[in-house]
């Protein structure tokens, strides 16, 4: 039989109920452990076989060499269509796909993502 | 000059402008946060309205190259000036409201056709292909719902013997049970209501998916932010319209006990209205205008009657 | 009343994508329709042809957001024809599982359009509400809520545990009592069937001879369904009931869809329960022997098909993408002929229109006599119009901009 | 019902067309151009090819070619090449057979300048109204620089 108001009871129902709606950013969105976000690099086991950079979709990456077996890692985060086909092809596993998803920025120089090889001086970090 | 000033104040503050904004906007965040937390949503904070309001007021305003500017520009200030005169007349917080004379509810009735009347008249002037169709759905709605909600007001007002929205709360003070036999009306009412209010099944006059804004496409900042205000005082006049005629009980209380009780009658109207905007789809015209003469109509005469025959019963 | 003509898009409220219907109407009749498409044509056929296939495969993917998977695995599955790949039977029901998992959560993005367009918000809540599950689990199995990047010519990319499979299951069985809520709200509300029922009528010729595919050709009782008539991944080893309906309007084609969710769940079921153990995948040569080979996939939209030919080198030399949608557009105007414009946005939807799939370059239309503001013009008029009207200086943030041009925005 | 072999057999022996069928349920065939409406029409007719599916169009040097990918009931798709030159590349219309080819034929039009006879006139696709009407993105001497 049909009759107007069959949701009735459930739209009654929803105002006993909490929202469903996750109140991010104020709560912060958790990824899966296998999100594909921002990509890392460990300079320091990368031995500059180019595969990565070779079958980027987007080439979104390059991999210089800056010394002698040191390289360094340039990513173009407006670039990357964070496929992490580039952490797959890595026979040594310096790339590696982490959770980070909040990569917008006002600039689109700030998307540029420099990984410096490992002597010069600090820890491979992040944004510039 | 008392006088003067307390015409003023009627006119400024109670029941006149700022009662009737704060009313409306307090009636809008009323039915915008019900609708969302019956979609499971949160909603907007208790100051959206009032935000989204001022935020329009500062808005460039663009009115289109071939439009009638004057019509444009001055239709929204009537649909406002008669929504908010509407309220002069309804009783709210007793059974006699601040304006009253015999043949006030008609006058009530036809405040609140103005604002359909300018939206058409807005949309028209405005000459978008949209606001154009918008303008002529508006117009035809309105012959669909006004007469059953004219003819279900109409009612208590046969029983009580008196065309004034005073007298026949006044009436029903003294007679209490017979309220009872206006309920078949007050279920048309807030029907014809949501035609009236241009809300789901009947907003066709603005229906998003199909004419963009309707009536209101081109609209913007200051005229739109008048527009979007005298359709939520127009809410909150309906609503206290129907509370007064169909709920008419308790309104010879002490104020300390109408004023929550107005409140309470007003909300249960917006609620029922918004459980109802929730639940149905939009209509077409044509089913619109089928259901509204098959049905709505029919129920309105039945209405009629029902007080008719009352009315006859009691005079003997 | 003279006839109008009102445009529906490149830009309008019905429309999720840019494209162009101009209709003249006289009153609330529809007089004629004219229907101008390719606003989202990027070149992708052509880009395609200047990368290696494994980029091709990332590209194609992103195709459209919502059947991405339609897309990279019907060019796997050519490319894998063309040089003779076996592909694991695992990989071959993780890619069918993924598959169904997208069906999911495109009816019921659709059931929730469907709702938007006829002004039932609240279905539209309800049904993204519960999208929400399928999504997550397609992020939990993939690594992303869509461009799921689970294939590879040759296999697929990750594996899935037993639990992932557990959880599945779970969200699956809550779906289920989810969907037949909807059915049920379809058959008896009756707002709603008023609004669907009759609506865009299209005849089992009509559609035959117009080449309507997928559910707006099922809605038709066109019996056709890709997965049953040329079987592929692990559809020949799973049961399942093709639905058509008798209604031929807007009406039969939510029924098809929401009886496509219900055997989705089947599929699903099955293919957890015999899910083979084994490989992923197998080793891809990089340059594919000179070849060619025709894929279909049905998407949750009808059948995909992607026709490659290989040259035998690191590049295809052609690939061509017909999806869904292109072969159902014949049927809008046919669905619209004589109808009312309230219900063009609901029969424009009820094909689930994608559009970006559809045209794989973006310029204004032209139109005489208007007036055209630069990106540039316009941001200088809206920074004079405040510091005018408003009192707000705006060009300390307007200097900041003219210092590092926003992303995306013209030189 | 028609398989592979069955309509690899039926082209070659009806209208002496280099057919093959490289696995089951497809057949890749070739006929000349003046024939392609023939083979279109009797292929629904007599085997219930009743669907076409799509037109891919190809730049093959000296002769553009285009593939009409017809489908039928039973999964089997039969893939009809059909070659012309490239100073003449002229084909005739399939709109009156299988009235849903328009915008493929438009696509074939305007990606890769066939010519086709008899197309409905409507407006073009997928290429915007203002792009030069002699650039042809999808032949491979046309680059976007």
């Amino acid at each position: 039989m049909k009759w107007p108001g069959k949701m009735a009871a459930e739209a009654l129902r929803q105002l006993l109920r909490r929202p469903a709606t996750v109140p991010y950013p104020s709560v912060p969105a958790q990824m899966p452990e296998r999100f594909r976000g921002r990509i890392v690099f460990d300079a320091a086991t990368c031995v500059g076989c180019g595969l990565c950079e070779r079958d980027c979709p987007s080439g979104a990456l390059t991999i210089n060499e800056v010394g002698k077996k040191r390289y360094e890692a340039v990513f173009q985060l407006d670039r990357c269509l964070f496929c992490a086909l580039c952490v797959d092809l890595c026979n040594k596993r310096s790339l590696a796909a982490t959770r980070e998803f909040e990569l917008a920025a006002v600039r689109r120089g700030d998307l540029r993502v420099l990984y410096p090889a490992p002597a010069a001086a600090k820890e491979s970090d992040g944004a510039a | 000059m008392t006088a003067v000033l307390a015409a003023l104040l009627a006119l400024c503050v109670f029941p006149g402008l700022l009662f009737a904004a704060a009313g409306g906007l307090a009636a809008e965040f009323v039915d915008r946060k019900l609708h969302a937390r019956m979609q499971n949503r949160v909603g907007p904070p208790w100051f959206q309205p009032l935000a989204d309001f001022v935020k329009l007021l500062s808005k460039e305003e663009l009115i289109p190259g071939q439009a009638d500017r004057f019509v444009f520009r001055a239709m929204p200030i009537l649909a406002l000036a008669a929504a908010t005169t509407a309220l002069f007349c309804i009783p709210l917080f007793g059974p006699r409201a601040i304006s009253r004379f015999e043949g006030d509810a008609l006058v009530v009735l036809y405040l609140l056709t103005l604002p359909t009347l300018s939206f058409f008249l807005g949309g028209w002037a405005s000459t978008s292909p949209y606001a154009s169709i918008g303008s002529m759905r508006s117009l035809t709605q309105l012959f669909a719902y006004e007469v059953p909600l004219l003819m279900v007001l109409m009612a208590p007002g046969l029983l009580a013997g008196s065309w004034s929205l005073s007298g026949m709360a006044l009436f029903f003070q003294a007679h209490a049970l017979l309220a009872l036999s206006n309920l078949p009306g007050l279920c048309v009412a807030l029907v014809a209501l949501l035609g009236k209010l241009e809300k789901v099944p009947f907003d066709l006059a603005e229906a998003e998916t199909e004419i963009v804004a309707g009536t209101f496409t081109e609209y913007s900042g200051r005229r739109l932010a008048f527009f979007r205000l005298a359709v939520d005082v127009e809410a909150v006049v309906a609503a206290s319209l129907l509370a007064s005629v169909f709920l008419p009980w308790g309104l010879s209380l002490p104020l300390a006990a109408t004023v929550p009780l107005y409140l309470f009658k007003v909300l249960a109207v917006l609620f029922v209205l918004a459980l109802l905007r929730t639940i149905l789809a939009r209509l077409r015209l044509e089913q619109m205008l089928e259901f509204c003469w098959k049905w709505l109509a029919p129920a309105a005469m039945l209405q009629l009657l029902i007080s008719v025959l009352l009315a006859g019963g009691l005079s003997r | 009343m003279s006839p109008v003509t009102i445009p529906v898009g490149p830009q309008h409220p019905a429309l999720k994508e840019p494209e162009s219907f101009d209709i003249t109407l006289e009153g609330e009749r529809i007089l004629g329709v004219t229907m101008r498409l390719g606003y989202n044509h990027r070149g992708i056929e052509k880009a395609c042809e200047a990368r290696s296939w494994v980029q091709d495969l990332f590209l194609l993917e992103r195709i459209c957001g919502i059947c991405s998977h339609a897309h990279s695995t019907a060019f796997c599955m050519a490319v894998e024809d063309i040089a003779s790949l076996q592909v694991p039977p695992r990989a071959q029901f993780i890619r069918t599982l993924v598959g169904e998992l997208e069906r999911i959560h495109s009816h019921l993005l659709w059931l929730g359009v469907a709702g938007h367009e006829i002004g039932l918000d609240t279905l539209m809540m309800y049904a993204w509400r519960d999208r929400e599950t399928v999504m997550d689990l397609l992020a939990l199995l993939t690594g992303n809520r869509v461009n799921y990047g689970i294939n590879l010519i040759g296999g697929v990319r990750r594996d899935v545990s037993a639990e992932q499979l557990e959880q599945v299951l779970r969200s699956i069985d809550f779906l289920e009592q989810r969907v037949r809520y909807y059915v049920e709200v379809a058959r008896t509300e009756s707002t709603l069937h008023q609004r669907l029922a009759g609506v865009g009528p299209l005849s089992m010729d009509d559609a035959r001879r117009l080449g309507a595919i997928g559910p707006t050709g099922r809605a038709s009782m066109v019996d056709r369904d890709t997965r049953r008539d040329d079987p592929y991944l692990a559809y020949g080893e799973v049961q399942f009931k093709v639905i058509t309906d008798w209604h031929c309007d807007v009406y039969g084609r939510t029924l098809v869809r929401l009886g496509e969710l219900l055997e989705s769940f089947s599929i699903i079921r099955q293919l957890a329960a015999r899910l083979p153990a084994g490989p992923l995948k197998v080793k891809a040569p990089r340059k594919v022997p000179a070849g060619q080979a025709v894929a279909r996939y049905e998407a949750p939209r009808g059948e995909d098909l992607h026709f490659v030919r290989s040259n035998g080198t690191e590049r295809p030399e052609r690939v061509k993408v017909r999806a869904p949608t292109l072969a159902n557009l014949a049927s809008v105007a046919k669905m619209l002929e004589n109808h009312r414009l309230a219900d063009v946005p609901i029969v424009i939807a009820a094909i689930d229109p994608c559009f970006s799939c559809t045209d794989r370059a973006v310029r204004l239309a032209r139109s005489a006599g208007c007036e055209r503001l630069s990106w540039a013009e316009l941001r200088q008029h809206g920074i004079d119009w405040y510091r005018r009207e408003a009192g707000l200086d705006l060009a300390a943030l307007d200097r900041r901009l003219a210092a590092h041009p926003p992303p995306g925005g013209p030189p | 019902m028609p398989d592979a072999a069955a309509t690899k057999a039926w082209l070659e022996e009806r209208f002496g067309a280099q057919a093959a069928a490289p696995r089951a349920r497809r057949v890749f065939a070739e006929v000349p151009a003046g024939s392609l409406r023939a083979v279109l029409e009797v292929a629904r007719e007599e085997l219930g090819f009743d669907a076409l599916c799509a037109i891919t169009g190809l730049d093959e040097g000296e002769s553009l070619a285009a593939i009409y990918h017809l489908a039928c009931a039973h999964g089997t798709v039969l893939s009809l090449k059909t070659r012309v030159p490239r100073a003449s590349p002229s084909l005739p219309t399939v709109t009156d057979l299988f009235p849903g080819a328009a915008d493929y034929e438009r696509e074939l039009d305007d990606l890769l300048g066939f010519h086709i006879e008899g197309l409905p006139p409507g407006r073009r696709y997928p290429l915007p109204e203002d792009f030069p009407r002699d650039q042809k993105p999808l032949r491979k001497d046309w680059s976007a620089r």
